[in-house]
């Protein structure tokens, strides 16, 4: 079964309140800040046909209204 | 005797936190300690709240277990101090490294309030000497990410070594945590964390008062009671 | 940190003679693709003296839309009764108020978000009880409670359905549980009519000491108008997108996010940044920004006050980069609030809103121009009378017209799910089985109905919900301040109160309900009904009406019938508040509810607040001891 | 500024109940059944200094009771 990764992020523009959760903690604990922090998903599973992926994910795994998906299977 | 409880950004069980330790321990006796401070204002015992603290992003309790505040409690806890973590003041305790295992998304994958049974398993830490081992306490639970997780030599070392404080009562282990347990101690038994609320089971109108057991617990510690 | 005030405040500018804000008017075919009719178009020119440029376009269309001006309805929404003994603050203020004894007031309001949950129900439910929490706590209450009312398609036949109400219930939950305010209850309902067009209403109530409530109007001139809470982005510009200009591509469309965010761990600092501002005194008036944004927040506030505003989009705090003015102006980004202060106050507003992270920016200044003057920088972006753009909407009569056939012209006849002849014992076993009858447990236990420890009687207990009013932590928080040491057992102990006097401990009981089907049959009767049952729930626990708020959930009034179901319902909402003696307090209006299939049923929700003498003497639900005798009251 | 992205996934062994749902849901929704679905998260930020991932995953952006993170850094 070919094994497939799914990236999912949140839409540019669109609130990430985790990100800036993130970005804000940085410099608190000593690091150099960050910037651009975006927190997504990452969903990893072996699928029988990858070209169903895309249906997959804007069916279940993604949100298309605010979040965009990369889909990365290994040869 | 005076209890401290950590406020974090986003805490919002502190509140009720602060008024159980007082019905506890006397009122005027509890106050809030800000997570920007080092702090502790010289409390005998420091409860870490339930909530949402930073807005659980990232990992519940993560960004928390790094605030100054902790640091302190940290060093308070190592000094044989009293802590106590609830929910995700407990999640925050793991999360430092001060309690062992860490939480999971529950089973059913749902944030699910419930009033739940807890067995007391060891009354003799220092949040549950005023406690019988055996007693089933009617605490309300209420979480999401509250299925209690640790590999399985380290719940065998646990038990082993009386650190299980609480399990779940038969049909009441709805996140699916590891063995049932819903509370642990460390080694040293002066921190305490569990997954439900026993501040909000403090007066019988709102459901139950078992939950004061805990509260009132350091004071026999100290002598006072 | 701070500011030099004097050379960084913004100041009231000097404005030539003249001078007319720089840009092209978009024109009446882009006001018309904005929803302004044509004869309101020619309105808007007419009160400028000129064309409107592309902010005050953006202004008007939103100022003068349904949502902000209830043209079809506020002719009817006069003939409502908002007086009554127990009420502090009636319709027209962010939320409305009444007075629940000792001093104590409570603040609440029901308000929809019916189209953004039906779009993204996740989202959609949470930042609607984002949104009324903050009409509550803007008011200087703090949110003690939320309510929900849910209405969708027949879950039993709809996989859309299902996912609708899944996606509600988990946002609801999100937002409430994550910002520590109990939610105590709510109705749901499951009917052909609502599958394209599901209803989330949500309700919350609000505990302040009357004295220090605080209104919304904008004063004195000089004073200085402070942004604080989340940074600004694109949420919910959808419908004003039309305006952007040309550069943006058709490409570029989708990166226009139309769904908004919500964040209720920024709200969770808002609230306590914003009841600490108001405990210490250093607020001359606040507000939220809801919808429409800093349109609709600041022309009100400079509208209630008598006043004009300068406000500079360019200080505003931006979540990304290539605003423009517009979209600045109408941008529905969500935790945002938006106070006055006077200068000399300013560093120390600021100051508090860094301690809670939710750092406020000075963006504006109150003017006697009575104008709505809006800067990009050093340009003069819009300019507009406050009373044009607050006031002068065009208001509609609505033309109602029982339809001939009755109801079943308007509405299928509902699925029938157990077919006749079916033996008693299966029919029952279906019945209590089926989506509208079931336990409503597996919802409401995704709600956290104890936090604050004021809960007597949560969901599932008894016919309504009951809260100790103050409660120990409301009585902390104002003796004390809830940083501070407090003594409530002494105090307790002087008044001869507290769990264990055996004194009486007052409350509240609150109860939320609407059935569609039966206002659908007969609009004004089933209004009253709803009405009625609510003051029935109350009078279970022991509670007397105090006040209520409504949400008014119908179609297009433009359609005869429609306005009749609105005429006729409105006029049952108002007998039926007269007769129970409770006033209206506030409400929502939320019209056009319609989907592919028609019109939803007939909704108008009916949230009401009574007062309980004793907490500890309310019945719960359910027979309590064997022996007990049974007693049927009334006719 | 440098780009990463890292990724965090369950540990093996550990139940992952998101990853168990998707893989009920997918032949009810009609999709070939998948196998190995695992649910982790992404993290993507720019950074002024990329030695400090390493330090960050470990303070910060994982638990490493429960997940492994992988990191990778744009040239
Ligand atoms: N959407 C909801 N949110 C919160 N609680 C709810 C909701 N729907 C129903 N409940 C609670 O479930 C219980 C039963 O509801 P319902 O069947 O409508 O009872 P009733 O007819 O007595 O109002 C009540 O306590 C009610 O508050």
């Amino acid at each position: 079964m070919p094994h497939a990764r799914i990236l999912i992020r949140p839409k540019a523009g669109i609130l990430d309140p985790q990100g800036v959760a993130v970005e804000q903690a940085l410099p608190q604990l000593g690091f150099q800040p960050a910037e651009n922090v975006r927190i997504g998903r990452l969903v990893e599973l072996d699928v029988a046909d990858a070209t169903e992926l895309e249906a997959i994910c804007d069916k279940l795994l993604a949100n298309p209204l605010i979040e965009d998906y990369e889909i990365q299977v290994d040869a | 005797m005076r209890v401290g409880v950590v406020q974090f950004p986003g805490s919002c069980d502190e509140v009720d936190a602060l008024l159980a330790a007082e019905r506890a321990v006397g009122a005027g006796n509890a106050e809030l300690l800000w997570h920007r401070d080092r702090d502790l204002k010289g409390v005998d015992a420091v409860v870490v709240p339930g909530g949402f603290s930073y807005g659980d992003y990232l990992r519940a309790g993560a960004i928390a277990a790094l605030s100054p505040a902790m640091e302190s409690v940290a060093a308070f806890a190592r000094d044989g101090g009293p802590v106590l973590g609830i929910c995700n003041g407990f999640q925050v305790l793991c999360e430092a490294g001060l309690l062992p295992g860490t939480m999971l998304m529950n089973v059913g994958r749902r944030f699910v309030f419930r009033q739940v049974e807890l067995d007391v398993v060891a009354a003799d830490t220092a949040w549950t000497r005023a406690t019988r081992r055996g007693q089933l306490l009617s605490i309300p639970a209420k979480h999401q990410t509250g299925r209690w997780y640790a590999p399985d030599e380290t719940v065998e070392r646990l038990v082993a070594d009386d650190q299980v404080v609480f399990r779940y009562a038969a049909g009441d282990n709805y996140n699916g945590s590891s063995d049932g347990i819903a509370g642990v101690c460390n080694a040293a038994r002066n921190v305490v964390g569990l997954m439900p609320h026993p501040e909000h089971a403090v007066d019988p109108l709102t459901g139950s008062a078992d939950g004061l057991l805990l509260f009132r617990s350091p004071l026999e510690a100290a002598g006072v009671a | 940190m701070s500011p030099d005030p004097a050379t960084t405040l913004p100041a009231p500018r000097e404005l030539a003679p003249g001078i007319v804000p720089v840009g092209e008017a978009p024109g009446v075919e882009a006001a018309v693709g904005l929803g302004l009719t044509r004869d309101e178009y020619a309105l808007v020119v007419e009160k400028l003296g000129r064309e409107p440029v592309q902010v005050e376009l953006a202004m008007f269309s939103l100022m003068w839309s349904e949502h902000c001006a209830y043209k079809h309805s506020k002719l009817l929404l006069k003939t409502l009764p908002t007086e009554g003994p127990a009420l502090v603050l009636g319709p027209g203020e962010n939320a409305g108020a009444v007075d629940v004894g000792d001093g104590w007031t409570v603040a609440f309001k029901v308000e929809s978000h019916n189209h953004p949950s039906a779009v993204e129900p996740f989202q959609g439910a949470a930042t609607g009880v984002g949104g009324i929490l903050r009409d509550i706590f803007a008011l200087g209450a703090r949110p003690i409670a939320v309510l929900d009312a849910l209405r969708f398609g027949e879950v039993e036949d709809s996989d859309r359905s299902r996912f609708l109400l899944d996606g509600a219930v988990r946002g609801i939950g999100h937002y409430g549980n994550s910002i520590g305010v109990p939610n105590i209850g709510g109705d749901v309902y499951f009917e052909g009519p609502y599958e394209t067009n599901c209803l989330v209403n949500a309700m919350a109530l609000g505990l302040l000491r009357q004295e220090k409530l605080m209104l919304s109007a904008a004063t004195g001139v000089g004073n200085v108008v402070v942004l604080f809470g989340a940074s600004t982005g694109r949420d919910g510009i959808g419908g004003a997108s039309v305006l952007a200009s040309a550069e943006l591509g058709e490409d570029d469309a989708d990166k226009r996010p139309t769904v908004q965010v919500g964040d209720p761990f920024e709200e969770a600092k808002l609230v306590e940044c914003t009841l600490e501002l108001l405990d210490k005194g250093l607020l001359e008036s606040v507000q939220d920004l809801g919808a429409a944004g800093l349109t609709s927040s600041a022309s009100e506030m400079a509208s209630k006050g008598e006043v004009g505003l300068d406000l500079d989009v360019a200080l505003v705090p931006r979540r990304e980069a290539g605003l423009e003015p517009f979209e600045v102006m109408v941008s529905e980004s969500q935790e945002r609030m938006l106070c006055v202060v006077t200068p000399d106050r300013v560093d120390e507003v600021i100051a508090i809103t860094d301690k809670w992270d939710v750092h406020g920016t000075a963006i504006g200044v109150v003017t006697d121009s009575r104008r709505f003057r809006v800067y990009d920088g050093d340009a003069l972006v819009g300019d507009m009378p406050v009373p044009a753009l607050v006031d002068d909407c065009p208001l509609y009569e609505i033309h109602p017209q029982k339809p001939a056939g009755g109801p079943a012209e308007i509405y299928p006849a509902p699925v029938a799910r157990i077919a006749g002849g079916t033996p008693v014992r299966d029919a029952l076993l279906a019945l209590v089985g089926s989506a509208n009858v079931a336990d409503r447990r597996p919802l409401f236990e995704q709600y956290d109905p104890v936090v604050q420890s004021r809960t007597v009687r949560r969901p599932g207990q008894a016919d309504a919900a009951v809260l100790m009013i103050p409660g120990p932590a409301g009585r902390r928080a104002v003796v004390g301040g809830l940083a501070g040491p407090t003594d409530i057992a002494a105090l307790e102990a002087a008044e001869g109160s507290g769990p264990e006097s055996g004194a009486p401990i007052p409350g509240v009981g609150v109860s939320i309900d609407g059935s569609g089907r039966r206002v659908a049959a007969d609009p004004y009767t089933g209004t009253v009904w709803n009405v009625l049952e609510c003051a029935a729930n109350l009078a279970c626990v022991g509670a007397e009406p105090l006040g209520l708020t409504n949400n008014l959930n119908f179609g297009n009034p433009e359609k005869p019938h429609i306005a009749w179901q609105l005429t006729e319902s409105v006029r049952g909402l108002g007998d039926a508040c007269r007769a129970t003696g409770a006033p209206v307090v506030g409400g929502n209006v939320s019209l056009y509810n319609e989907g592919t299939t028609g019109p939803i049923y007939p909704t108008p929700v009916v949230g009401m607040v009574g007062k309980v003498p004793d907490v500890t003497v309310t019945a719960p639900l359910g027979f309590q001891r064997h022996g007990d005798a049974i007693a049927l009251v009334g006719s």
